[in-house]
């Protein structure tokens, strides 16, 4: 398990090349990236959270994929501070035996992490800037597992 | 003495992002009628309590938790993460 | 929209760099990679497909996930020909505005490779070799879509 | 003339990859009727239709589907890519 919540920008090709491969015991790899999309007008994002419990959180997340799902691996990576339109948010990779653990395994996180990891995204744009609203749908996501 | 926090716009109401809050109160709820009566940011913060979240100890909690032995509360509002 | 079948060993680290990104459209990007699994004393595997409807069958399912999902950007890399334990055998990759599409559909041309693209594995192993058989499952798993 | 393609265990039963066969078959099942009738090889490879798939010209078809205009027929099991 690898959980990391950093400012610095990271590089989402190179951690797919050495997540979870090798061993071969994994038959299957899911990542999910997240990045800010330049839609609306959006000049910038800033990512705020809560030291101790982010981590925490995020921890406790993986683990609960981890068991759940059997997993021969696990990877969180979410950053905070500025970001410019295109650039990586965050990302999760999950290594199972079979593709349906990993697939359900990196959508739980995604769910999780959407409205349980205390994240709040601010956007800046022409019109000033504004807190992103969480959307009823994230947290009905929760329901299916 | 509880370490009271504040993020996002619940922060940005207050105007700080956190503070030490002297009080009995016995449970989130009552802390929360302490911090509304003091000023009128704070009532704005706290006027709709549907819309912020807390955590107790940097775990989610809620509104009618108890406070006792409890250092570090936080509000803010839903998780917009991922 | 980039297919690819192929002998040769491809870089999944380097592929997962570079798709999807840059543009400002794309919010979500799933990546799935499949690998042989070294469990049951696996030594190898074969895999064989059938050239020409290989690429047709996989470019339609591409063009349907597309379509569908309004993808930003798909991608299919399937190899064929003998594979060792740990390595890769193919990926798909699919970038969305959000991650539900991405993710669904990541799923949807995973569940159409597994039984509607004309490639057919065998393992060898301490026993002798095997065609792998196809699984109930996988084709229940085309009912979902 | 139609050119017939075995792949996986139906061209190790048979024995070779593909083929150029004479026939006035009207549909799939025919074809496979006068296979089967030529050895043994080919009445074992098609000894169970549930567990083979067809393609007409590189797409997936079914047993009654007609040959006229066909130039390629393809066996196989069913299919385990990904």
């Amino acid at each position: 398990m690898d959980i990391r919540v950093q400012q610095e920008a990271f590089d989402y090709g190179a951690e797919c090349g050495r997540f979870g491969q090798g061993d071969g015991q994994a038959g299957a790899v899911v990542t999910f990236l997240g990045l800010v999309r330049g839609s609306g007008g959006l000049s910038r994002m800033e990512i705020e959270h809560y030291p101790g419990m982010t981590e925490s959180a995020l921890a406790k997340i993986a683990a609960e994929a981890e068991a759940r799902w059997s997993l021969a691996d696990v990877l969180i990576i979410h950053r905070h501070g500025p970001l410019a339109p295109g650039e990586a948010i965050m990302m999760v990779a999950t290594a199972a035996r079979h593709r349906k653990a990993a697939f359900e395994a990196a959508e739980f996180l995604m769910d999780y992490l959407k409205s349980r990891a205390p994240f709040w995204k601010k956007e800046f744009g022409a019109d000033g800037a504004e807190w992103v609203a969480a959307k009823d749908e994230d947290e009905a996501a929760l329901d299916r597992w | 003495m509880i370490e009271v926090l504040y993020f996002a716009w619940v922060r940005e109401r207050i105007g700080l992002p956190r503070e030490k809050v002297a009080t009995n109160a016995a449970t989130v709820a009552e802390l929360v009628e302490e911090l509304r009566a003091r000023e009128e940011r704070y009532a704005l913060a706290f006027s709709d309590l549907r819309a912020l979240r807390v955590a107790l100890d940097q775990r989610l909690s809620d509104f009618s938790a108890p406070l006792e032995g409890v250092r570090e509360v936080a509000f803010f509002p839903p998780m917009t993460g991922g």
